[in-house]
């Protein structure tokens, strides 16, 4: 019984990510990729609207990595496949699995379900809404001296400019995440086997 | 003599000698602080009579100047000098500071280590603010006089003492800190005007010149004068800026009262002279009604307010006020005499309030209180106090013969001489400072002594000679000025005609009669406002109508 | 010896026995009058070397006298004042009358105080007076003379607070200084306009520049007049700021007779007569000062019918006196001025003193009340007394007489009639309140205190001796000093100016000669005989209504006192007779106005700083303070709070940048 | 049409996942799910950034390697915040951030 | 990466090994302060030294990305001392705490890493990076007090507002980036010359990226409306890592606005001079006004190093009004500043050092009986504080003033109602500095305690500081010179 009523969901959502899809593919007459990037951009941002908004915070740490995976897919779009690899890698092989750690850890038994918005849900629905009307119109209105075709990263020149322009802040990221580690284990790690369970 | 102290840096001396005294303090014992305290001031004391010794009048201009380079990026510059205004106050400085010091012997009995080192930065910071030459120099020393005074009343001061102390210094620091705006305001007014060279940016007698010829831009002088002004009409104090003063006065132990009024008052007025008259010669004659005005005001309400205060200090504060209020007239009437005599008037003002808050300090050390209402008949119970206290009273009335009268009369003449209604007002309260102290002298001093004083019985003792000590020669100063003011004009008529000359030439004051009429409307407000809600103040001089009741011809002998 | 230096001694002397009495009397106790009293002796020793040179015209006095600079005092620029001395003819006749009456007041002292532990004081205090006094009348420059004018205003006020325990002495003192302040001011005020008009306040040189011919002034003369007029009316408790002089008479009775009486209160005759050119080239002010003379001279008399303290029925008839001499000075009379200033000086001074003797003989009792049958008790007070009364009331050939007769002769002459008239009439009050004092203290029955009566006592010689020596001037001076001249020396057809009026001739030369007013010879068989022979007869009138009243014994005259027909005539004219009483009630108005209002208009000052000017100051401070805490209410401690601040923080901040990318 | 083709597109989609990781953050009351808006925020500016990488020449390559540095910040950045977050739920026992609201004023 | 780029970064690359060392030292040898405090501040001596000797000549390294200037000598130097003295004043807090030192120092090593990263960095990527860096260390050392409540709950109040304001920042950024097509601060600063030259007004999107930039700079320098992080992280964090977040991520910031606004978006300061103001008008008051209510000391003074930095915004105002003076001013400011506010926390830390020990205002009763050294050390920097000469607080105000002042000369009318309104803020800030002074030597103290021993670190620490305070104000000479060529190495 509940395995059709999942299937049902899973088909609904199908549904939701692929509308788009088909809509810009058929009606508008894009490309493949306009195709796709319409599945993608609609489930990622359905997922983030879930991650935001959705009562049980384990879901919504799913939805986070549905979120990051088709952000995964449109950067394969912008033909930077090295950066999706790298958002796989990192994002739902790291920091995702490391939230949902956290999740579990700071799970509270005792109310498993209180309300899950600020009292200042509204005021804040409606600052994001502006925030994001002025951002579009900045982008729009701003003529940024755009070429009209993607241009695919090159992984080799990728390598030389990463070792030649942008040695530096590579060398600093992994002093900045041996920082991080440190005072991080430290602040994590238990005062003492007596206090608390975790 | 000149030449002889003319070889060493004097007046790097008697500015600084009190601060090694403070350090030497500082790692001393306790209980060695007061006479090395002491010895400090004496040293300092001897050092400024050194300089007056070694000074030569008939010399125009700054005299044992020092000069070094300080902070060369803005050409601010370590400058000391000495002129017969600042030798005058500077005399008047060290000595009431060893008297204040010697004052302070036995009613400071707490942290009296930390009191000492206090009072000689005090020291340091008033000598310095009256010597410097350089006006970044001078904001200084002006502000370093600033934290000493807020600890001394702080921490020695009466029951209400930090709002006294907070409320002295945040009104002091609105001025002075507006004040700091326009010194650096003016500096780079004259940078600019010397192709962006900052040398001599803040050299008094540079910027003085530079005023006298070219002088600043109008908008400049308006808004520098104003912010000078305000600090210094804050500090002397003047009508309506003078509220910290009661305040400040009442919850100050003795000696810093008195040099709270004998030298701290003295500083606005010297800033007056120095500084508004010589930077913003222009905007002074903009200004002068009005502060000639409120000088005025300050006058007589200084004096009406005296009347009713029935606390002994708040009472000699309020005189304070009024009597500043000469200064302050004599200062901006532009006129030789009235300047000669506002700045006689400072020094002998300082003396003579310095005495009388030492007076009443004496009686404060045996009864712990100041009301004048417990007090009565101390004629009978001590009467050298009460003499010494008569002496200064009148002295403080203006009684000719007495210092106070030859600064009143000069500030008046030229008053005057500029305008006759400015001098009649001011007369006239010549009137109320005798009525307001003479019927103090009479409530305390004489009639029967009151039940208070008699309860204390043995504790009320009369005068010791150490304080007379700490008296004698105020005394002896406030005599010798009222008989040879020459002493001190001779020092000071050079000054005082070189603050006149950028102002004098100008056109002569003539006082807005909207001005006076907010001025006497002012006066009114307060008559109407109070006039028939009070209940009369109590007899000064009780009616002596007979009651006429039994015919007075009876002459019936009743045997 | 040179006269400078005589001249110096005369105030330095008295100067020293105070310095000295003042640091060391406390310890030299009994005995400390001795040095004051040597140096008023000396002192007035000196005076008469001086005085003579100066009246014989001995160099280096001549003609216009001589002065001498003793030091620069205020050198400030063009304000150049000098402190120095001037004696000519006037300072020399006032010299006479301060040291003499100063001395023997000292003298008389020694008894008078004799059982005062406070001694000491008294007698540096007297000292100290005479030092203002001879300051006073040396002078020679304003500023100088204004220093003494304000001392004798101290010394007064020490004097009449001697007895410092007595809140009456208390406040009467405080009372005298700061009434005689008001007047100063107006003198101060006066100076300023002198120095501002002539730029010098050396008297002679001023008063030359300002009644100049075509002196252009800043400030019009009779301003100044007026100004300086205010100082004498001060000074000499003229209306209306007579109010102080009766309760001066707190003090101890010598101080009453030498300053209330003989010496400071004549200060303001002095300074009119001094500036007599001023107030001749302002002719309307002159006619102010006759004005408030002579008014002060009824308003007093009027008082003093009624007094039952019998040191204020002398010092309301010393107001009264010195109203006559401002009368006097008001019509241009200057020599009558000075005159009667000496006479009265002397037998007002032996009047007082003499009341001081009978209060020390009743034990300190001075209503009159309480007094009457004197006479044979303490014979030589009550002679000395009598004649004192007898001078004061006009009757010939006694020094009153003389100097009354001539100020009122002139006031006609000067067409001053309204002047003239009073003036008779109040004759006649001084008259009759005179021996009134007499009757009620010397003849009748005794109602002295049964307790006291006994112990009633006459004064030792050293109290006597100088109300006799007073005696003889209060007898003798106004014939001395009017002859050659009118009125006996025309009676025996000697035709010359009196003795006074030769010395003063030079002072008020200028004066005159600004008036010049014409100059007819006094015709004793004529209209000055006239008016001679009515002011004697009013003086009767007074002297007789007053035995009728009060009773007389007095050689033939026998009479007792009428209490009953003085009861309804006071009933007859109740208001009169309590406005009397009451002083025409200028205390009360003063304490109205001065006290009740004053102290009031001084609380609603005082309130107003408190509230309004300090109000203000603590409000700005108090605001600030509360503004603090409202903004404090932003930061609630919730993350999404400050998140959302900051999110609109960053709308807007877009929002302006747009509006700045916008132009 | 061109949608993929066009800077804009992209722009917007970041926009819009920057938006909704705003609201996110101020409107959720868990720690960790604020957490996660930052972390929506993040990569909405690495979309921008790679999207920059992807249309401006000069950007060419380069978007790609700042995005990869930002991704390690990101990295970084939550490490420290979940080692906070742990920390803070010892004391506090409660995620909901609301509830820490001890100091104010 | 070669040698000769190694050698230029040399301090910064030393700092990172100083930070390692120090963590192996822990290793190595754990709970031993001693060696803890030796490696880390002989290192620290060590990285000043090079930084004097590599940072007098301009060179720039690993292809342009990272500058040594006159400006970095400053500030690295200005950090290392911000670090030695945090570090010097923190065991005497931490001990009594059970706190270890060890990882204490690691962060604070890290975090300056950061600080001088910006400080030297010719590239926004490395800009970013080195805040990040800054930054994140700040945050766990906030929460360093792991079982304390308050110490957490400031962090993670901390963190949170933090990284969202870092990802405004970067945001920001990423506009510029996408316009200007590229990284590098020289060469930003060149489109932006042309864009400026080419069209009057600035595109939206740049428009949008400086104000998500001014955003997120504003919130690390505390400004209003951007300041609500201040009070409480500060309350909450342990006193010396307080003392710490005073000063190093604001100056660090700082360094930023100085690299990134002053230096990249110099072209734009008519622009962005109009927000400063408001920012510097915002922050000075509302600092002032919310901290006259204090009654907690470290509360207050959070608050007023809220208005400090609206004193400082007054210097930047004044350098985009045309002075430069306003940008020596806000160096010197910067450093004063530093060093006597670090002087007031290590005297709370010192206080603090009896466990249990609140920061109220109470705490201050009676001092000046109890430790009158103490007591005196803490007045003088409170008046330098307030601006009291002869101390560095003064001068640094007057300089800022004087700048703000011939700004207004120049024809900048709101400069001159900025000088006016500092002044008047500072006075009225005399009266909470004041008030603890009030308490430390005018009141007595209600429960008698005995007075504590300190370390003779701590003493030490303090009289340096002191020193430096009282120098700074009267021989301001030499460091004038220094922010002057600082200065001067940017515009």
């Amino acid at each position: 019984m509940r395995a059709w009523l999942y299937l049902i969901a899973a088909a609904i959502a199908g549904g939701i990510v692929t509308t788009p899809a088909i809509l810009v593919f058929f009606l508008f007459g894009g490309s493949t990729d306009d195709a796709l990037l319409a599945a993608l951009a609609t489930l990622m941002i359905v997922a983030a609207l879930a991650v935001v908004t959705m009562k049980d915070i384990i879901r919504c740490g799913l939805a986070m990595i549905v979120c990051f995976l088709s952000l995964a897919g449109i950067y394969v779009v912008l033909g930077a496949p090295m950066v999706a690899a790298t958002q796989v890698l990192v994002y739902i092989g790291a920091i995702s699995v490391l939230i949902l750690f956290a999740i579990m850890l700071t799970q509270d038994k005792v109310a498993p379900s209180r309300l899950v918005f600020q009292t200042q849900a509204v005021p804040a629905a409606i600052a994001a809404i502006i925030l994001a009307v002025l951002i579009s119109l900045a982008a729009i209105g701003t003529d940024w001296h755009a070429v009209t075709s993607r241009l695919r990263v090159a992984t080799d020149a990728l390598a030389t400019i990463l070792f030649k322009d942008y040695t530096l802040p590579f060398e600093v990221v992994s002093v900045l995440l041996l920082a991080a580690v440190v005072g991080g284990v430290f602040i994590a790690k238990r005062e003492d086997p007596s206090e608390g369970e975790i | 003599m000149h030449d002889l102290i003319a070889g060493l840096p004097i007046l790097t001396l008697v500015t600084f000698v009190p601060l090694v005294g403070a350090i030497v303090l500082g790692l001393l014992p306790a209980r060695y602080a007061r006479p090395i305290a002491l010895a400090t001031a004496l040293v300092a004391w001897a050092l400024s009579l050194l300089l007056a010794a070694g000074f030569l009048p008939a010399i125009a201009g700054f005299q044992f100047v020092e000069q070094v380079s300080w902070i060369p990026t803005f050409g601010i510059e370590y400058k000391l000098g000495v002129d017969g205004l600042s030798l005058a106050l500077v005399v008047l400085t060290t000595t009431l500071t060893w008297i204040s010091i010697l004052a302070s012997f036995r009613p400071i009995q707490t942290r009296i280590k930390e009191y000492m080192i206090a009072f000689l930065i005090l020291e340091v910071g008033m000598t310095g603010v009256f010597l410097a030459l350089d006006t970044f120099l001078f904001y200084i020393f002006w502000e370093v006089v600033l934290v000493p005074m807020y600890l001394i009343i702080g921490i020695w001061g009466g029951a209400n003492r930090i709002y006294a102390t907070i409320k002295f210094v945040l009104y002091t620091l609105v001025g002075s800190l507006l004040m700091l705006v326009a010194i650096l305001a003016t500096a780079f007014a004259f940078q600019a005007a010397h192709g962006g060279s900052w040398i001599g940016a803040f050299d008094y007698e540079a910027l003085r010149s530079f005023a006298g010829t070219s002088g600043f831009a109008d908008n400049l002088q308006l808004l520098g004068f104003a912010a000078f002004f305000l600090a210094f009409a804050i500090k002397v104090p003047m009508f309506p800026f003078h509220t910290w003063l009661p305040d400040a006065h009442v919850e100050a132990p003795t000696a810093g009262s008195v040099i709270l009024a004998g030298v701290l008052l003295k500083l606005g007025g010297y800033g007056l002279i120095r500084y508004n008259l010589a930077l913003y010669p222009e905007a002074s004659h903009t200004y002068a009604p009005l502060i000639i005005v409120l000088s005025l005001i300050g006058i007589t309400y200084g004096a009406v307010v005296a009347l009713v205060q029935p606390d002994l200090k708040k009472l000699v504060a309020y005189s304070s006020v009024s009597h500043m209020g000469f200064v302050t007239l004599g200062i901006f009437v532009f006129q030789q005499q009235a300047m000669q005599g506002a700045i006689l008037q400072m020094v002998n003002h300082g003396l003579i309030t310095g005495a009388l808050f030492l007076l009443v300090g004496v009686i404060y050390e045996r009864t712990h209180d100041r009301t004048i209402a417990k007090m009565g008949g101390l004629a009978a119970l001590t009467p050298v106090w009460a003499a010494i206290f008569g002496f200064f009273v009148f002295a403080s009335a203006g009684l000719p013969g007495l210092s106070g009268f030859v600064g009143e009369f000069l500030t008046l003449v030229g008053s005057f001489a500029v305008n006759p209604w400015f001098a009649v007002v001011a007369t006239f309260v010549m009137i109320l400072a005798a009525a307001y102290l003479l019927w103090m002298y009479q409530r305390i001093v004489m009639g029967e002594p009151s039940a208070f004083l008699l309860g204390l019985g043995s504790h009320l003792t009369d005068i010791t000679a150490t304080e007379i000590l700490t008296l004698a020669p105020l005394g002896a100063l406030v005599v010798v000025f009222g008989f040879f003011p020459g002493i001190v004009l001779n020092l000071i008529s050079g000054p005082a005609t070189t603050a006149l000359a950028g102002v004098a030439d100008a056109a002569p004051i003539t006082v807005d009669p909207v001005l006076v009429a907010i001025g006497i409307g002012i006066v009114v407000a307060i008559v109407v406002i109070r006039f028939v809600t009070l209940r009369p103040a109590g007899g000064s001089a009780a009616p002596s109508s007979a009651a006429a009741g039994t015919s007075s011809l009876v002459v019936e002998s009743h045997s | 010896m040179s006269f400078d230096l005589l001249i110096v001694l005369i105030p330095a002397l008295p100067l020293a026995g105070f310095l000295i009495t003042a640091a060391f009397g406390r310890r030299l106790g009994p005995q400390a009058h001795w040095i004051p009293v040597g140096a008023a002796i000396l002192s007035w020793a000196v005076a008469m070397l001086v005085v003579t040179g100066a009246l014989s015209n001995a160099a280096p006095f001549g003609e216009d006298g001589h002065g001498l600079t003793l030091w620069q005092w205020i050198p400030a620029g063009t304000f150049n004042v000098a402190a120095g001395f001037f004696v000519d003819h006037l300072t020399a006749a006032l010299l006479i009358v301060v040291t003499t009456i100063g001395m023997l007041v000292h003298v008389y002292s020694i008894g008078y105080m004799a059982h005062d532990p406070g001694r000491w004081r008294f007698f540096a205090y007297l000292n100290l007076f005479m030092v203002s006094m001879l300051l006073l009348v040396l002078a020679d420059s304003w500023l100088l003379l204004f220093v003494a004018w304000e001392l004798v205003g101290l010394s007064s006020y020490l004097l009449i607070g001697f007895w410092y325990r007595k809140n009456s002495a208390a406040l009467a003192a405080k009372k005298a200084f700061i009434v005689n302040r008001v007047g100063d001011v107006g003198f101060a005020l006066g100076i300023m306009a002198i120095f501002v008009n002539t730029g010098t306040l050396n008297i002679r040189d001023s008063i030359a520049a300002l009644t100049a011919p075509g002196a252009s002034l800043a400030i019009p003369i009779w301003i100044v007049a007026l100004l300086v007029f205010a100082g004498a009316v001060g000074k000499s408790a003229q209306f209306p700021l007579h109010v102080w002089l009766p309760d001066a008479m707190e003090g101890p009775t010598p101080v009453s007779a030498l300053i209330h009486a003989a010496t400071m209160v004549n200060a303001g005759v002095y300074l009119v007569a001094r500036a007599n050119p001023i107030f001749a080239s302002a002719p309307q002010v002159m006619t102010v000062v006759a004005a408030i003379g002579i008014f002060t001279a009824i308003l007093a008399a009027s008082i003093a019918m009624t007094q039952t303290d019998i040191k204020r029925v002398l010092a309301y008839s010393t107001l009264s006196q010195l109203g006559y001499m401002f009368a006097s000075l008001g019509v241009g009379a200057y020599t009558a001025a000075i005159f009667h200033l000496m006479t009265h000086g002397f037998f007002k001074g032996l009047l007082f003193l003499g009341s001081g003797s009978v209060i020390h003989a009743v034990h300190e009792e001075q209503d009159m009340r309480k007094m009457g049958g004197l006479a044979k008790k303490i014979p030589q007070t009550y002679m000395t007394m009598l004649i004192g009364a007898i001078a004061i009331s006009g009757i010939p050939p006694l020094a009153g007489f003389f100097s009354k007769d001539e100020i009122l002769g002139e006031a006609f002459r000067n067409q001053f009639y309204w002047v003239w008239g009073i003036g008779i009439f109040v004759a006649i009050l001084t008259a009759f309140y005179m021996f009134r004092l007499i009757g009620l203290t010397f003849w009748g029955d005794s109602r002295v205190d049964p307790e006291v009566e006994p112990k009633i006592h006459e004064s030792p010689s050293v109290m006597t001796i100088p109300l006799w020596l007073l005696a003889i001037p209060s007898v003798g001076l106004g014939l001395v000093l009017s002859w050659p001249g009118p009125p006996l020396g025309p009676l025996f057809g000697i035709q010359g100016t009196g003795l006074l009026a030769s010395w003063l001739e030079p002072v008020f030369a200028p004066g005159l000669a600004i008036l010049n007013r014409p100059e007819e010879p006094f015709r004793i068989f004529g209209l000055d005989g006239g008016l001679l022979v009515i002011s004697v007869v009013v003086a009767v009138l007074g002297m007789v209504a007053a035995w009728r009243l009060f009773g007389v014994e007095l050689g033939p005259f026998r009479d007792r006192s009428r209490p009953d027909v003085v009861r309804d005539l006071t009933a007859r004219a109740p208001f009169l007779y309590r406005a009397s009483l009451n002083k025409w009630w200028f205390d009360d108005i003063n304490n109205l106005l001065f006290i009740v209002i004053g102290g009031r208009v001084a609380e609603g000052a005082a309130w107003f700083d408190r509230n309004i000017v300090d109000g203000i100051v603590n409000g700005i401070g108090a605001l600030t303070r509360r503004s603090g805490g409202g903004l404090a209410r932003v930061q609630t401690g919730r993350v999404q709070n400050y998140a959302l601040g900051i999110a609109i923080g960053l709308i807007a901040m877009a929002g302006s940048y747009f509006v700045i990318a916008a132009h | 049409m061109g949608l993929a083709d066009s800077l804009d597109t992209y722009l917007e989609l970041a926009g819009t996942l920057f938006a909704i990781g705003t609201f996110g953050f101020l409107a959720r009351r868990n720690a960790i799910s604020m957490l996660m808006s930052i972390e929506l925020m993040l990569n909405a500016v690495n979309l921008a950034i790679v999207a920059f990488g992807a249309f401006i020449p000069a950007l060419k390559d380069r978007g790609a390697v700042i995005a990869l540095m930002v991704i390690a910040v990101a990295a970084a950045e939550a490490t420290v915040g979940l080692a906070i977050v742990i920390a803070i739920f010892r004391n506090r026992k409660t995620p909901l951030v609301d509830e820490y609201d001890a100091m104010r004023r | 990466m070669t040698l000769a780029d190694l050698s230029i970064a040399g301090p910064f690359v030393l700092a990172v090994l100083v930070a390692v060392a120090v963590l192996v030292a822990d290793i190595a040898l754990p709970g031993r302060r001693g060696a803890v405090l030796a490696v880390s501040l002989v290192g620290l001596a060590f990285v000043a030294v090079l930084t004097l000797a590599t940072g007098t000549t301009a060179a720039t390294a690993f292809g342009g990305s990272y500058r040594v200037d006159a400006l970095t000598t400053f500030l690295d130097l200005l950090f290392i001392s911000i670090i030695a003295f945090t570090i010097v004043f923190a065991p005497d807090y931490l001990e009594p705490r059970g706190l270890p030192l060890a990882e204490f120092t690691v962060v604070l090593l890290f975090a300056m890493t950061g600080a001088m990263l910006i400080s030297a960095s010719a590239d926004l990527l490395v800009l970013f990076i080195g805040l990040e860096l800054m930054v994140l260390p700040g945050y766990l050392l906030a929460g360093y007090h792991k079982s304390d409540g308050y110490s957490t709950e400031g962090a993670i109040k901390y963190f949170l507002l933090g990284s969202f304001s870092s990802a405004i920042f970067l945001f920001g950024l990423a506009f510029v980036w996408g316009l200007t097509g590229t990284t590098r601060i020289d060469e930003v600063r060149d489109a932006l010359v042309a864009i400026a030259n080419g069209s009057a007004s600035l595109a939206p999107g740049l428009a949008l990226g400086l104000a998500f930039m001014t955003t997120g700079v504003a919130f690390k320098i505390a400004a209003v409306p951007f300041h609500y992080w201040t009070p409480d992280a500060y309350q909450g964090s342990p006193t010396p890592v307080t003392g710490y977040l005073s000063v190093g991520p604001k100056i660090g910031a700082f360094a930023l606005i100085l690299r990134l606004f002053v230096e990249a978006l110099g072209p734009l300061k008519a622009d962005w001079l109009q927000v400063v103001v408001v920012l510097a008008v915002l922050t000075m008051t509302l600092g002032n006004l919310v901290a006259l209510t204090q009654t907690n000391v470290k509360r207050m003074l959070a608050y007023s190093s809220i208005a400090h930095t609206g004193y400082m915004l007054v210097g930047l105002a004044a350098f985009a009004a045309g002075r430069i003076e306003g940008l020596q001013g806000l160096l010197y400011y910067g450093a004063a500043y530093s060093f006597m506010n670090l002087g007031a926390f290590a005297v709370v830390a010192a206080l603090q050092k009896r466990a249990g020990v609140t920061s109220n205002l109470e705490t201050f009763a009676g001092l000046g009986r109890r430790e009158p050294w103490l007591a005196i050390l803490m007045t003088l920097f409170l008046l330098s504080l307030t601006g009291i000469p002869p101390t560095a607080g003064f001068f640094a105000k007057a300089y800022v003033i004087l700048a703000a002042v011939q700004a207004f000369q120049a024809g900048y009318g709101a400069l001159g109602f900025l000088a006016v309104l500092a002044v008047l803020n500072a006075a009225a800030a005399a009266f909470y500095y004041l008030r603890v002074v009030v308490y430390m030597f005018m009141r007595d103290s209600q429960t008698e305690l005995p007075a504590l021993g300190h370390g003779r670190l701590l003493w030490g620490g303090l009289v340096a500081a002191t020193v430096l305070t009282i120098l700074l104000g009267l021989v301001p000479g030499p460091l004038l010179d220094v922010v002057s060529q600082a200065a001067r190495a940017i515009s």
